[in-house]
């Protein structure tokens, strides 16, 4: 067991932080939140520095034309662009997380040839078509059908938490071509140009009041059959295998983004007086906050395990629905006390009274989703329960 | 001892039930908030119709006009209150109802929306300014009157809930002292059962939201509510609200008859009670709508910020169980 | 809604607080916890006080002897026993709250006649037989054999967590006699004279090294066809008439003497010092007591709201299983907290430098229980949401 | 960096785990519970048996006769000893193996049962003090050396953890100083990651018993383990398992080469996160296992009460906690 990064681990780190201390700076002003354009501009533009500097597609594999890194080289720099107050992956996310691993993997050399660059230069932007408003938890129940006509697929039929739909170039998309075949045996991924005719979006407002998903509906949509990817009813397979790139590195991220958060929150509680007292004087809070810590201690060190994992075996180990449940769960304590830390200024998502209020409440509202979103934690325990320690299926 | 709502309670929450459905119902809430937001968030309309229904001059006594009725009564409209998601000022009327004199008359006929505050919050947020003729302001010697219109302060841009717009002050007007710290107190410890009432009707009501979804949405081939994971949250969610139940009625009969218990705990408890058990439930009618349950169009999250809100007056949770461990 | 008491029930409570403050102090010396023999001489020695003063049975129909108060009687006995520091039902719990009202509902004259006497007046002491070693959460799949022979049905199989099956003079069983009818329709209910040829008992040691419970072999025990209560196949439904006897007085004591721990444990904090400052000056533990008095102010009040309906309605409304599934995990959060506040004092089921450790220890350690015995809380939120709120059931 | 274990690494643990079960089966720890109880609970010959296999002599240099290998081996090898229960100061006499001279020696090769004590803490509980052939005190000037036998107090008739002797102590003799401050902080930290090891060690058994038995026992026509509200238990179990495997065998690596981190962090952390994976796996694996949870006969409770000793050793959750947000 070493924690100790290798000599060019350091390296790469150090090239890192020299280049981030001199790109950040450049980086123009943030765009608002519901400018989709916007944060399009912002998100590729970052992404065309790091082409240009050398990290794009750091992961994926040379022949990809990524830089096929190691899962610790990735850690390290998510670790160190979190750090220096980069922007995230944001419009890229799907291209380079989801859709270019499962292009590199499943698709055609033309595929290859003609998606996989523009991901990386940041010319594209790709979205998600996968759930449906009846397929959350059970995704392979769903219904959006593609119909053979010729050399094209038409597609009926409609998705749901669709991020940067309305200025995405691409959707990557499972449809079902076979209804009659078991569901997981009929379904096929497909990549959709998102100016084909046909194409409807519908912005979702969440509890936020932003629209950060949409609804996609599918009318009639003529897809070439050229756009699949992997075998015809072979779509859930191919999801599969992209699904099992992520490593490990999946939370990096958001892992020091807390640890950052509870600095911070402490820092406040040094600065709120609650009748009469420091917050800070309180000690439920404070062994509150010290119990966070160690939890976010203890996921640090899990995700050097998992990443570590991954690195010898080159395929990651079962830990990823252990370290989601605990994560997410872990992350909502964190804003729910955030939110007592704030009392009567939780009724506002601003800054009021000199306190963060604004950020605050908007994540302790948004932490609503992180137990939710990307398989409940009713799922991952069942996926814990099942799949690592052996326990029988639901009937 | 008789502790089950009589035939005229009975009558009473069904009464009061059928007007706030019909009222308020979806539309008229959705309304409201979507398309046709007033100043303060309080419909005026609304605001007479309710006062007609004696939903602030509930407690007054029949010779000055009012219905003459208790404490219990009012916590079981307030809870019906709460079911719909009536906003407004409507513990801080119905306490200023009792006032005497014109300002009293005025709130119990719906003619003037009061609001109230404890002086010494820090932060100073005050709810539903803008709608306000009138601002109670809670202190150790009594209760101070103060102008609206004379108090300075910033609109908060995004309240948490929709419903309830906060201002943020910096200092307010001293005031008229118009009653006492006897009075003071007493009204505390009403506004914490009403308030309690008013989350009461939340945690019920968002039991019977995820419910419904647990028994209509599928995954799986079977209804979500099949699976002991989502039948165990929506068990504990009714847990919750029965404990609540019980412990909000409780606290509103020994107000009303002190000799049948210890007031100042059984009020601390119904706050403490109602407010977990509607903020708890929030969060578990959330999850079990999973995604629908992150969206605006679902009314879950409406229910569960006004019970944030509703958590943070007449005393917290930590405050009010520290309270609670001082009587011990 | 009122709490008042009315007046008769006033002078039922003065009354009866006069009796225990004559009869208590000339109670004995309370028997070793291990003393089987001296713990029913106690217990029947104090029912034989209460038939004598007139407060045996109070619960029972007049016609079974019984004084036929009500529900809030009831639990006015129950509250002032309890603070009175008057012994438990003990040895008598399934006599006087299992068997007699089973042999009162469903019983012929003659067994009423023969059995329910000795109850009220602590000459007999009654087992339960339900439990089995493979039917537990689902206790009627129980595999207990009676196999009619004449007059008699022979009896083979095995019981468990049988309390005072030493000391016993019957047992109240059930026991399987159609083994082809489902679950619920071919199960009898017996009375078993524990001095009859075939039964043996071991008993079965706990995790406080006590033995609370035994195991009941009964091997071709014949039992006469008089002793069966209900018809042949009907003691399922025979059971459950007794099971909705409670009238939500079960947990009357229970939360009484909660209310007191807590004041108990509020002293000890003001006593003890635990890290050079007084316990009670720990804002977390002095915020943690006073939710639990909370928690038990309301069920107390949904004490008396359960017991309100049961004297309206006659039955008790189905919050049993809510009031249950609330207080027994609120009283291991309570013996959690103790355990807490003893520190190191709780490596020793005795007490130690001056702190009551021996019980609360001791009751740490049987608070694990409370979420097992008497249907688990899994089982209990089943009930709840499937018969409550109207959730399918499992499959 | 390359955070999973050595060839080394996993054969030390195999041999461990070999040697535990063989040594240290489910039989024995039984009979030296039931039938064959020996004083202060220590059995002198498998502790020799231990010393033999490098327990106590693991971290000892080479030079001076010890196997030279780290903290992270020592709590590879500490896991495996909370698997299997292993009774005794075991952690203490590791930690007594590091003495210089004879103490030290006679430690390391099993020939003396060494016990620990922090000098300040109360109500003073000193375990295993039967078997004690020494007593060492930290204190804040440093390690002293008590004679055991000159320790007067009452013991314990009954101790939570059947195999965890306790005796309860007025005052301690004063005893000589062995060791300084900064020895004794070091001591602290160490015996905090080995503790947490042993935790994890008895978190991961409870894990398997939980998911064994609800494998095998049947209700309702189907195991147990297929109904979400147990198969969950048992998933929570894992999960808190692998988070404190991951908590602990990083502050074992940090202790080893503090470069990687910071180590009072990542001490306090394995020992939170140990402790609470320990004491949580024993609640919820008695309730898995139902009734029989509550009986003797499973081992179910003697995981948990041995959790709840180790909880108090070494700084409890509270004080832990406590000092972990002094580093924020």
């Amino acid at each position: 067991m070493d924690l100790r990064y290798t000599e060019a681990e350091e390296r790469f780190r150090a090239e890192l932080r020299a280049w981030l201390d001199r790109a950040i700076p450049l980086l123009p002003a943030k765009p608002d939140r519901n400018d989709w354009p916007g944060r399009r501009a912002y998100d590729t533009a970052w992404q065309r520095l790091l082409f240009e500097a050398g990290y794009a597609g750091l992961h994926w594999s040379v022949e990809a034309g990524g830089k096929g890194a190691t899962p610790t080289e990735h850690l390290i720099f998510l670790e160190e662009t979190e750090r220096a107050g980069a922007p995230y992956v944001g419009a890229n996310f799907v291209g380079l997380l989801h859709a270019g691993p499962t292009i590199d993997a499943a698709g055609t050399d033309e595929q290859r040839r003609r998606y996989l660059p523009g991901i990386l230069r940041g010319d594209d932007v790709w979205c998600q078509g996968f759930s449906e408003p009846g397929a959350g938890s059970d995704l392979a129940s769903l219904r959006t059908r593609a119909v053979r006509d010729g050399d094209d697929y038409v597609v009926n039929g409609s998705k749901i938490w669709t991020s940067h739909a309305e200025v995405a170039d691409y959707c990557e998309m499972l449809v079902r071509t076979d209804p009659d075949a078991p569901k997981h045996k009929g379904i096929t991924w497909l990549i959709v140009p998102m100016d084909t005719p046909g194409i409807t979006i519908r912005p979702l407002e969440t509890v936020m009041g932003t629209s950060e998903f949409a609804e996609v509906f599918f009318d009639d949509v003529r897809v070439p059959v050229a756009n699949r990817v992997g075998e015809e009813n072979d779509g859930w397979r191919v999801t599969m295998v992209t699904l099992s790139f992520e490593r490990g590195t999946a939370f990096v991220s958001e892992v020091v983004a807390c640890q950052r958060l509870l600095r911070e929150l402490a820092a406040l509680a040094k600065k709120v007086t609650r009748r009469q007292a420091s917050a800070w004087d309180d000690l439920a809070l404070r062994r509150e906050l010290g119990h966070l810590t160690a939890e976010f201690e203890a996921l640090w060190a899990l995700t050097k395990w998992n990443v570590s994992e991954a690195q010898r075996s080159g395929v990651p180990g079962v830990g990823g629905s252990v370290f989601k449940l605990r994560f997410s769960e872990t992350k909502q304590k964190v804003y729910d006390l955030a939110h007592r830390l704030l009392g009567r200024a939780a009724l506002a998502v601003d800054d009021v009274a000199g306190l963060p209020s604004g950020s605050l409440m908007d994540e302790r509202l948004s932490s609503l989703s992180y137990t939710i979103a990307a398989g409940t934690s009713q799922i991952q325990r069942n996926i814990v329960g099942e799949r690592i320690l052996g326990l029988p299926k639901e009937r | 001892m008789d502790f089950q709502l009589s035939e005229d309670q009975r009558d009473l929450r069904s009464g009061v039930r059928e007007f706030c459905e019909g009222r308020f119902g979806r539309d008229r809430m959705r309304a409201l908030l979507d398309t046709a937001p007033v100043p303060g968030m309080v419909d005026r309309a609304l605001w007479r119709e309710l006062a007609d229904t004696g939903f602030f001059s509930l407690r007054v006594a029949e010779d000055a006009g009012g219905v003459g009725l208790g404490v219990a009564e009012a916590a079981l409209v307030y809870e019906e209150a709460g079911r719909v998601l009536l906003p407004g000022p409507l513990v801080a009327t119905h306490l200023a109802a009792s006032l005497p004199g014109e300002p009293g008359a005025k709130a119990a006929a719906g003619d003037a929306v009061v609001g109230l505050i404890e002086g010494d919050s820090w932060p100073l947020l005050i709810e539903h300014l803008d709608a306000l003729d009138c601002l109670l302001v809670l202190t150790d010697e009594g209760i101070r009157r103060v102008d609206p219109g004379a108090v300075r302060g910033v609109r908060v841009a995004h309240p948490v809930d929709p419903f309830t717009p906060v201002t943020s002050v910096d200092e307010l007007p001293v005031g008229e002292l118009v009653a006492d710290a006897l009075v003071a107190d007493q009204w505390r410890r009403i506004g914490a059962v009403l308030t309690g009432a008013l989350q009461l009707g939340i945690a019920g009501r968002l039991t019977e939201l995820a419910t419904r979804y647990a028994k209509e949405r599928e995954q799986f081939g079977r209804v979500i509510g099949g699976f002991q994971a989502v039948k165990h949250l929506c068990a504990d969610m009714l847990v919750r609200t029965e404990l609540a139940r019980a412990a909000v009625y409780a606290a509103a009969v020994t107000l009303d008859d002190p000799a049948v218990g210890d007031p100042e705990v059984a009020v601390l408890t119904a706050k403490v009670m109602g407010d977990d058990a509607a903020t708890r439930n929030g969060k578990d009618a959330t999850q079990v709508h999973g995604g629908m349950g992150f969206t605006w169009e679902v009314d879950v999250h409406l229910y569960l910020k006004r019970a944030w809100v509703h958590a943070t007056q007449f005393g917290g949770a930590e405050e009010n169980e520290e309270a609670l461990a001082a009587t011990l």
